[in-house]
């Protein structure tokens, strides 16, 4: 017979769940308001879900104060792990959403705004994500995914035209298989050790001194696979551009730094001991595969027309670049990858409200797409300081300094040289020139071309407002000085990773 | 002729190829919806297996939470195939790639 | 205020860009050339606060960046930098003063004094993630003066050029980052500081790798053969005051840091790879002067110049004792004053004529013969005519590399002869013959404007060339300390024996006296 | 003394400067006359101190303010006069004099009369530095800068493609030798540790013979381009491109025997090594005879006389090489008389015709000019060597030196040589001004120069006659610094014999050309005599065919190469692979975007054929980790 | 040996009706395969004594996928025979057969199950669903409320999706349109 269960209520550590409940109450209660009288102003909605997110972020300022005490907490059944990692993936991503959010109030109206359950959905993704990032087990894993990833694809579907549905069905369908491949590989994993929990996992395969190699192989495969897709490696990465060209410009930009810092962070808990203990067959294909994607994309993006594909393919380097931190699997290099990933959600997230604010809701003729290249030509004419920060952008993401972004990639090839990856470190070097090249395609195309006869005037700030110039202001700020923070940054990343074991 | 667990996860793999054979081979999305449930079906064997055999309720529950989540992709898949069958009158994968390059 | 004189010179620049968007378009002009002289006094003002007679760095900053990774704003000006800012600001000044009518002068100006931030910033740099801040940073607004205001091929050109260097950089950069690594190993501190480096002895086989990683970085920059394509195409296609500040200044960065970087921190590795650099330099030397005979486009004539020429700056820098990077520093310095004030001299016959074939030219000497004068005179510095401020430098670098190889410095030398080559037929071309060209028959000679730009370079080409002490002597005695530096770090016998040591020199110094 | 120290070398400056402010204005006489003025003062000071030096036997010697000083590298701008370097005053000073005031007359109706001057004078300007310099940096100063000004000058006429060709030429080729000089320089600097003269001929005996023969070679070779020794010659005759005077100053009296100068003034180091001398002497001899015979057939009177320059710039280094210094200097000294002299002469000539050249086209015009005619007759008696006149002594002396020394070979084709002078000095004499009168015909209506001119060329003329007379108190005076090895042939009858012999075969030259070239039959060639069509003629017509070589295998070459390297290596090769990296990248990228093809289906089959390939390999792996030992096994097996 | 009968007969039905559901061009085959697989595979569950997760297993995929499935295909229209062009066949059986093959030589292999510990181990006596009930709400008891969270997700994204208001654009209408629309709406209401 089965005995009843004691626990203490004490021993459960409730207080782990609270940032991931914040979004999910602040959902719930957007559906309760809606329900009550529906037909509100999205601003209402918009400031909503600061406010939760806000709360959140508090909260996570809050127990990244414990962690620094206690170290790492478990809670609830031992299924949250509250530790460096998933403090700092957690403040990015509610940080990245917070400064999301205010792009909702456009100048035109777009679709899915006009939602409640737009923001209830967001929110119920961010709770999502937080869980993922929180857990070992690869149950809560997979179950936190589908639920950020479900609400994403309906996020982006919600854009509601011909692309975003588009998006959507190829994001979903490749999700799902991505989704198959996932299970099969915890199946394996399960099959292995009894166990879905990663430490877990890590100490039985540990054990038995990874007697069944060809097993675990077959389990990385399967979960290279899955995370992969998640995290746009080559030749997984096929849904990216079309996503990305599909929904709004400014879901785009969250989509290329939020859902990545959590399959980053799962990626990290997963692929880093086995690589640590020795599984040289993940060393070496991690290793072409971040090569090749760092490189491939970087090919890619030379060739696009658009901008935001362009931004896609070059968001699809900058995850190879940083899946190199998980090859190297230094303190140095966890510490790098978060460093890198602050710094590119600012540099990205503004780069993308650069597209944002352009979005015009009828292309003119002569115009090939929403972002193409042509769209920007001469703009330093008509808008000087639309032109300079954008360029600004983009100088950021091809690494020059001092803005944000150098710092971050200079860290990481640091990583590199001190994990005594030099050729990796010199092959990332050089893939930042090919990269140079086409982000400074738009620069060219800004400030040495002449406006394209045809086009519809200045386009840049067609749907500006208030709030998204402030965000591209913070983008702009944070940009810039980063180099001032970076000192405390970086002090208070590498705390929060090593103290993690990473 | 005794079963042991190996037969559950030959089986379950085969039935997991047939599943990326149909994702690979369908063009109308709805059958390639069916395609994906076969996947995980097919991993669904071999958790209920593997839980038999180690006598662990582990894999159990991940069987149940794959089958709760394919049930909330056939939602989304369908409302997303409602959406773009209203615009276009098919759902023939065929016809979506306005995006490509 | 002298003790943040440098920070003051880096950013005052800057700011004063920030504030010039404010001001009125018409305005410009003057506003720019009021900063620019503001900034050359300032470059002045260090210049006789400088101490001669102190080797290592004066006028010292320091700022915590981020110091737990070794990063910190540290600034210092010694006897090799010090001309290098001084004429950074000079040439600022000036090339604003000559500004022609360009189309939007006020974004012109405002990235001019970027670049001046950039460029002061470089040579002031103690630190090297600061120095390589500068260092990239100088490209943008190159970048952005190339492609708007450029040739028909601009934007080819402004791209090529900045991918170039970005590519080649990006290697010194992974080289920068292993030298932080060992200093770490050595200490358990991370630093970038290079007089932290400086105190690194390195193992040989580490020397050769990180020597090359700094050298691709510096190589693309200097141009060195086979490096140098995208130079002629910068310059090719560069507005005039591009050209000035790319061939003056932006390409002293590269062989600023081979004496800056390469030759203290690597001096085992430096003697290593002095015949092949060498060898490259005469290559380079040889070569482009041979390209430079066949141009037809003055400009290129006068970028492919420059390449030769710095190609003599490397062979004094790889000399490795006094007289010759002494030598090369100061030819930095002449080739800057003579590249610069060709490239202002081509300017000023572009604008009036709107091409730089020299086939559509031709008797120039007669039409504008205060041009032809100041060309010729220039041309003859170019050369390296004793008496002119090239010759100093270029006299002292061969003979420094003599010391190191006889028959390389023969070869080397020949740079006298091709320069002569293709320098003297170009000017042939331009200037002599009869006026053939109807157009050519009334062309205005040099304006007011383009005097006061021209005119000082012609005499601080002459009064370097004849009086070159103040400028030497501060350049020697920062150089005496690099060199005792490389012969005290230096492992290898061959290394020891072929960098001289101080003593030997203070000992002969001292005898002298005696005698 | 240092005030005229620096009032000899700073006036001619000054005057320069003062032409150099009227550059670009029309003609001021005013910018020839200070000039000369100032030449003047400069004369005269250097006159002061070849006196001063004469009497007491005193040198000067200062120290101006540092040049470059840079680790063990000290060098001033110093300045000595010596016994060598005030002869060189002397005859620079005065020779330019001379010249500047002649030269007032002759650019009369030149537009560029203020620039000529200003040129003219930074010339003389660098030629006192040249010989004035304490050391060999200073030296090189002057060396480059009378390389400069006689571009400038050669070049005067920039509208004449020749000139500026010639002007061209001569620079390049100089800056060949100068290299072979820099190197020299720098060899003395290394090995003595300075570049002061005094401190490194000191320090010369104690290097070793190798050493001290490639300094003396490469010192040499700077002396062979200034010099126009062969192979470096062809500048020279080109040169005549520019106006009379200057050739008259530079390329008779100054600038050329600058090589010479460097011989002398390297005594020193050249009396080591006696090898090195004797070569100097062997190719001062060759070239000798090789620039008369060129001399005997050309058509142009400038050539004519810059080839016998040529030819007396072998004379004096094959005094030089044979250690008899002061000889060479000697030689030096009387040739820039008189073959200044001739020169100008040459120029009223021009002058007269308008420019002409050609002498076939002029005779008799004796009877216009006779004052050049006297004058030039005078000269070409004194360059032919007749006894009393300077040329006599000077050369016949080189003659005996090489006789004495035994060098019987260099003595015989020195002979032949003042054979070959005389008779293509007085075959130019007779073309010109005797015989039938053939210009006339041609339409020239020569006059004769103005009368200053002729004044001025007066003090050259009286030199060429007396300068011979003042070989003694020469000869004691330069001893001071140089070998004073006196050279006298041991028997009186063979001294007697030799210069009775020379005296008579040099008579017999001049009496042939005269006879030759007086006849009435005298024609402007016209390329079908068959003298015209010998090998010989053509031969020496074309130069040794010298220019044709170095124009069809150097510089066409050169053109060719530099095309070649720019449009095929530079652009084909270099930037192309450059180019190419980045195409291949594009191209890359244009050619897979295809796997991007937009098809969701094409997607999925990406991913798992992604899946597929690692599972593939993660099966490879796994068997080879399984059976690692078995393959191992194999692999030992194979003998790998 | 009733197991072994078992296990092979319902193997070869369920990669039977998998089959059939991928290769078929009958949408209506395809759905009724895979619903009889489905079924099939929760026989599978029984063998293995996991009686819950077999009822689920029907409940959920029989039941409520097939019908929403079923629902769908009413809706598109796909009852008729499907037309599917198809590309390079090779790749794709090529593919799935080569990943076949190498999980099936990988898995015929038997694990080492040494240092394998279950963590929530059967219990002796207690009913499948007494088990299952317990784990999850205690060490599941997250993953559950997740779940939970996720489905609420899946059905606002149905409903919104499939909704109405989808069905105009407001991304694509000009601002004007859009007013106009709303007065429509508006003046509606007031009627």
């Amino acid at each position: 017979m089965l005995s009843p269960v004691n626990v203490s209520i004490e021993s459960l550590n409730l207080m782990t769940l609270v940032p991931m409940l914040i979004p999910i109450v602040g959902a719930l209660l957007i559906l309760v308001v809606d329900m009550f009288k529906s037909e509100q102003d999205k601003s209402m909605y918009v400031m909503l879900s600061l406010l939760v997110l806000s709360i959140d972020f508090a909260f996570l300022l809050e127990s990244a104060g414990i962690f620094e005490q206690n170290g790492t907490v478990m809670g609830v059944f031992d299924v949250m792990l509250i530790d460096g990692l998933a403090i700092l993936s957690q403040f990015i991503i509610v940080g990245a959403s917070i400064l999301f959010i205010p792009l909702a109030l456009t100048k035109k109206r777009f679709h899915e705004f006009a939602y409640p359950e737009f923001f209830a959905l967001f929110l119920f993704m961010i709770a999502g994500f937080q869980f993922m990032v929180a857990t070992d087990n690869l149950i809560l894993i997979f179950v936190g995914l589908e639920t950020a990833s479900l609400a994403l694809y309906t996020l982006i579907a919600m854009h509601n035209r011909n692309k975003s549905f588009e998006a959507a069905v190829k994001y979903f369908t490749m999700g799902a298989l991505a989704a198959g491949f996932y299970s099969f590989g915890s199946m394996v994993f399960y099959a292995l050790t009894g166990s879905v929990e990663i430490n877990q996992i890590a100490s039985v395969l540990a054990a038995n001194n990874y007697a069944d190699i060809g097993f675990v192989l077959i389990a990385v495969v399967f979960m290279l696979a899955s995370f992969g897709f998640k995290l746009s490696m080559v030749p997984f990465h096929t849904w990216t551009p079309d996503v990305y060209e599909g929904s709004s410009a400014a879901l785009a930009g969250y989509m290329s730094i939020v859902p990545k810092i959590a399959a980053f962070v799962v990626a990290m808990r997963l692929f880093e001991f086995l690589i640590h203990s020795g599984v040289v067959w993940l060393e070496v294909i991690l290793y072409i595969g971040v090569v090749v994607t760092m490189t491939m994309a970087n090919i890619w993006a030379l060739v696009q027309n658009d901008v935001k594909r362009m931004l896609a393919y070059s968001s699809i380097s900058h995850a190879g670049f940083v899946m190199a931190a998980i090859l190297i699997g230094t303190t140095q290099s966890n510490s790098a990858l978060f460093l890198y990933w602050i710094l590119f959600s600012f540099t990205n997230l503004g780069s993308f409200s650069m597209l944002w604010i352009s979005r015009q809701k009828n292309l003119p003729k002569g115009q090939s797409s929403d972002h193409s290249y042509d769209k920007f030509a001469g703009l330093v004419k008509t808008s000087p300081i639309a032109a300079s920060i954008m360029a600004l952008f983009m100088l950021s993401l091809a690494g020059i300094p001092p803005f944000a972004l150098f710092w971050g990639k200079m860290y990481m090839i640091s990583s590199a040289v001190t994990g005594g990856y030099t050729v990796l470190a010199l092959i990332m070097a050089l893939n930042s020139a090919v990269a140079g090249y086409y982000y400074l395609k738009l620069i060219v195309y800004m400030f040495m071309k002449e406006p394209v006869v045809g086009l519809a005037g200045d386009v840049s700030a067609v749907n500006a407002t208030l709030s998204l110039k402030t965000i591209i202001g913070i983008a702009t700020i944070g940009t810039i000085f980063a180099f001032l923070a970076l000192n405390q940054l970086l002090e208070f990343v590498t705390v929060f990773v090593y103290n993690s074991g990473y | 002729m005794e079963i042991g667990l190996n037969h559950y996860l030959v089986l379950s793999t085969i039935l997991f190829a047939i599943g990326l054979v149909g994702v690979m081979r369908r063009k109308n999305l709805l059958m390639l919806f069916f395609a994906t449930e076969i996947l995980l079906n097919s991993v669904n064997i071999s958790f209920a297996a593997i839980s038999h055999y180690y006598g662990d309720l582990t894999g159990q529950m991940f069987a149940f939470f794959v089958i709760a989540i394919a049930a909330s992709e056939v939602a989304v898949g369908l409302g997303l195939l409602i959406v773009w069958h209203k615009k276009h009158n098919n759902i023939d994968l065929e016809q979506m790639s306005t995006m490509r390059g | 205020m002298l003790d943040h004189i440098l920070s003051i010179l880096v950013f005052f620049p800057a700011l004063a860009a920030l504030l010039g968007f404010v001001v009125h378009k018409d305005s410009m002009r003057s506003y720019g050339v009021a900063v620019a002289a503001i900034e050359f006094a300032l470059a002045l003002w260090l210049w006789f606060a400088f101490d001669n007679n102190v080797s290592g760095m004066q006028f010292m900053e320091t700022i915590a960046l981020i110091p737990t990774f070794g990063i910190n704003y540290i600034v210092g000006v010694d006897g090799i930098s010090l001309f290098i800012i001084i004429l950074a600001s000079f040439f600022t000044m000036i090339g604003i003063a000559s500004l022609t009518d360009t189309k939007d002068v006020k974004n012109m100006i405002i990235t001019l004094l970027f670049l001046q931030m950039t460029m002061v910033g470089v040579f002031v740099a103690l630190d090297a993630m600061v120095f390589y801040v500068f260092w990239e940073l100088s490209l943008v607004p190159m970048l952005y003066i190339i492609g708007a205001w450029g040739g028909p091929l601009r934007i080819y050109a402004s791209v090529k050029f900045f991918l170039y260097t970005f590519a080649g950089s990006l290697v010194m950069l992974v080289g920068m980052l292993f030298m932080a690594y060992f200093y770490y190993q050595a200490t358990g501190q991370w630093s970038f500081a290079i007089l932290d480096w400086y105190r690194l002895i390195l193992p040989e086989s580490f020397q050769l790798w990180l020597f090359v990683a700094f050298f691709i970085g510096f190589a693309i920059k200097v141009p060195m053969f086979p490096f140098h394509t995208w130079l002629p195409y910068a310059h090719g296609q560069a507005p005039t005051i591009g050209s000035v500040i790319l061939a003056a200044i932006l390409l002293k960065m590269g062989t600023y840091a081979f004496i800056r970087f390469s030759l203290p921190l690597f001096p085992d590795a430096s003697v290593f790879f002095m015949f092949p650099i060498a060898i490259l330099a005469i290559i380079m030397i040889i070569y482009t002067a041979m390209v430079a005979y066949a141009q037809k486009d003055i400009k290129q004539v006068v970028a492919y110049s420059s390449v030769s020429h710095m190609g003599v700056i490397i062979i004094g820098t790889f000399a490795l004792n006094v007289e010759g990077i002494s030598g090369s520093i100061f030819l930095m310095i002449a080739h800057g004053v003579v590249s610069g004030a060709l490239f202002l001299l081509v300017g000023v016959i572009y604008d009036r004529r709107h091409t730089k074939l020299m086939s559509e030219f031709g008797g120039l000497a007669s039409v504008m013969p205060r041009f032809a004068t100041i060309f010729g005179i220039m041309m003859m510095a170019s050369v390296g005519m004793p008496l002119t401020i090239n010759f100093v430098g270029e006299f002292l670098s061969l003979l420094g590399f003599y010391q190191q190889s006889h028959i390389l410095t023969l070869l080397a030398g020949i740079a006298i002869i091709v320069g002569a080559i293709y320098m003297l037929a170009a000017y042939k071309k331009m200037f002599f013959g009869e006026v053939t060209k109807e157009e050519n028959k009334n062309l205005p000679d040099v304006n007011k404007r383009e005097l006061i730009a021209l005119v000082p370079l012609v005499i601080i080409t002459i009064w370097l060339g004849i009086y070159p002490k103040p400028v030497l002597g501060p350049i020697n005695t920062s150089v005496e300390a690099v060199v005792q530096l490389m012969h005290e770090k230096a492992i290898t016998e061959e290394a020891k024996s072929r960098i001289p040591s101080l003593d030997i020199i203070i000992n002969k110094a001292s005898a002298k006296e005696v005698q | 003394m240092e005030l005229f120290l620096y009032t000899a070398l700073f006036a001619p400056l000054v005057g320069s400067l003062f032409a150099a402010m009227f550059g670009a204005r029309p003609k001021t006489k005013i910018a020839g006359i200070v000039p000369s003025i100032m030449l003047g003062v400069s004369l005269i000071s250097s006159t002061i101190l070849l006196v001063l030096v004469l009497t007491t036997g005193h040198t000067v010697h200062v120290e101006m303010m540092t040049w470059m000083a840079t680790g063990d590298l000290y060098i001033p701008f110093g300045f000595v006069v010596d016994q060598v370097s005030v002869t060189m005053m002397m005859v620079v000073t005065l020779v330019s004099t001379v010249v500047h005031v002649y030269a007032i007359g002759y650019m009369d109706h030149d537009a560029g009369f203020n620039r000529f001057f200003a040129w003219l004078s930074a010339f003389v300007f660098s030629m006192m530095i040249l010989v004035m310099s304490d050391n060999f940096a200073g030296l090189f100063i002057g060396w480059e800068g009378v390389g400069l000004c006689s571009w400038g000058l050669i070049g005067f006429w920039y509208k004449k493609e020749s000139a500026t060709w010639a002007a061209n030429e001569a620079f390049i080729m100089n800056r060949i030798a100068d290299l072979g000089m820099l190197i020299g320089i720098f060899l003395v600097y290394w090995n003595t540790g300075t570049l002061q003269y005094d401190g490194a001929f000191a320090a010369m005996p104690g290097l070793d013979t190798a050493t001290l023969t490639w300094i003396g070679i490469f010192l040499f070779v700077g002396a062979m381009g200034k010099s126009a020794q062969f192979p470096l010659h062809t500048w020279l005759a080109d040169a005549m491109e520019g106006p009379t005077p200057v050739s008259a100053l530079i390329h008779a009296a100054t600038m050329v025997t600058a090589g010479v100068y460097l011989v002398v003034r390297s005594n020193e180091l050249y009396a080591l090594i006696p090898n090195v001398g004797l070569f100097i002497a062997s190719l001062g001899a060759f070239v000798a005879i090789f620039a008369a015979t060129m001399a005997l057939v050309n058509r142009d009177i400038k050539r004519v006389i810059a080839y016998s320059t040529l030819s007396q710039l072998g004379y004096m280094f094959a005094a030089a090489g044979l250690g008899a210094y002061w000889v060479a200097l000697f030689h030096l000294m009387a040739h820039a008389f008189f073959k200044a002299l001739l020169f100008l002469g040459g120029g009223n000539v021009m002058h007269a015709m308008n420019d002409e050249l050609d002498p076939f086209k002029m005779g008799g015009l004796g009877k216009t000019m006779k004052g050049t005619m006297i004058l030039m007759t005078l000269a070409s008696v004194a360059l032919a060597g007749i006894f009393p006149l300077a040329g006599f002594f000077s050369k016949d002396l080189i003659l005996e030196v090489a006789f004495i020394d035994h060098h019987f070979i260099i003595y015989t084709v020195l002979l032949l040589t003042a054979g070959l002078t005389a008779f293509y000095s007085f075959r130019i004499i007779a073309l010109i001004f005797h015989g039938e009168d053939r210009h006339t015909a041609l339409g020239f209506h020569p006059h004769e120069a103005y009368k200053f001119m002729l004044w001025a060329m007066a003090p050259l003329a009286v030199l060429a006659v007396i300068a011979g007379a003042l070989k003694g108190s020469y000869f004691e005076m330069v001893t001071y610094v140089l070998p004073a090895t006196e050279y006298h042939v041991h028997s009186a009858t063979t001294y007697w014999i030799m210069t009775i012999g020379t005296q008579l075969f040099v008579i017999g030259a001049i009496y042939f050309a005269y006879k030759k070239y007086m006849s009435k039959d005298i024609k402007v060639p016209d390329g079908t005599s068959k003298m015209e069509n010998s090998f010989a003629y053509k031969l020496l017509i074309n130069q040794y065919y010298i220019p044709y070589f170095y124009e069809e295998y150097l510089v066409k070459p050169y053109r060719e190469l530099s095309t070649l390297c720019w449009t095929h290596i530079d652009q084909k090769v270099v930037d192309a692979s450059v180019d190419g990296i980045a195409k291949a990248f594009y191209a890359t990228g244009e050619n897979t975007r295809a796997m991007q093809s937009g098809n969701l289906s094409t997607m999925l089959k990406w991913m798992v054929a992604g899946t597929v390939a690692l599972l593939s390999l993660a099966v490879v792996f796994g068997l080879a980790a399984k059976y690692s030992g078995e393959i191992k096994l194999f692999l030992s097996g194979l003998g790998v | 040996m009733f197991e072994a009968i078992a296990f092979y007969l319902f193997a070869f039905l369920t990669i039977a009706m998998f089959y059939i559901t991928v290769t078929t061009s009958q949408a209506l085959y395809a759905l009724t395969a895979l619903a009889a697989g489905m079924i099939f595979i929760s026989a599978f569950f029984f063998i293995l004594g996991a009686d819950f997760l077999g009822a689920v297993q029907i409940v959920v995929y029989s039941g409520a996928v097939m019908a929403l499935y079923a629902f769908g295909m009413m809706f598109f229209d796909t009852t008729r025979e499907v037309k599917e062009k198809q590309g390079n066949k090779l790749i794709i059986f090529g593919l799935s057969s080569v990943a076949a093959v190498l999980l099936v030589v990988i898995f015929a292999t038997p694990i080492v199950s040494d240092n394998i510990t279950a963590l929530y181990p059967m219990t002796e006596g207690a009913g499948n669903t007494q088990e299952v009930g317990m784990v999850l709400f205690t060490k599941y008891l997250v993953p559950f409320e997740i779940a939970a969270v996720m489905l609420l997700v899946a059905m606002i994204a149905g409903i919104v999706l499939a909704g109405k208001k989808m069905d105009q654009s407001l991304t694509l209408m000009e601002e004007d349109e859009i007013r106009h629309m709303r007065d429509e709406q508006n003046k509606k209401v007031l009627l």
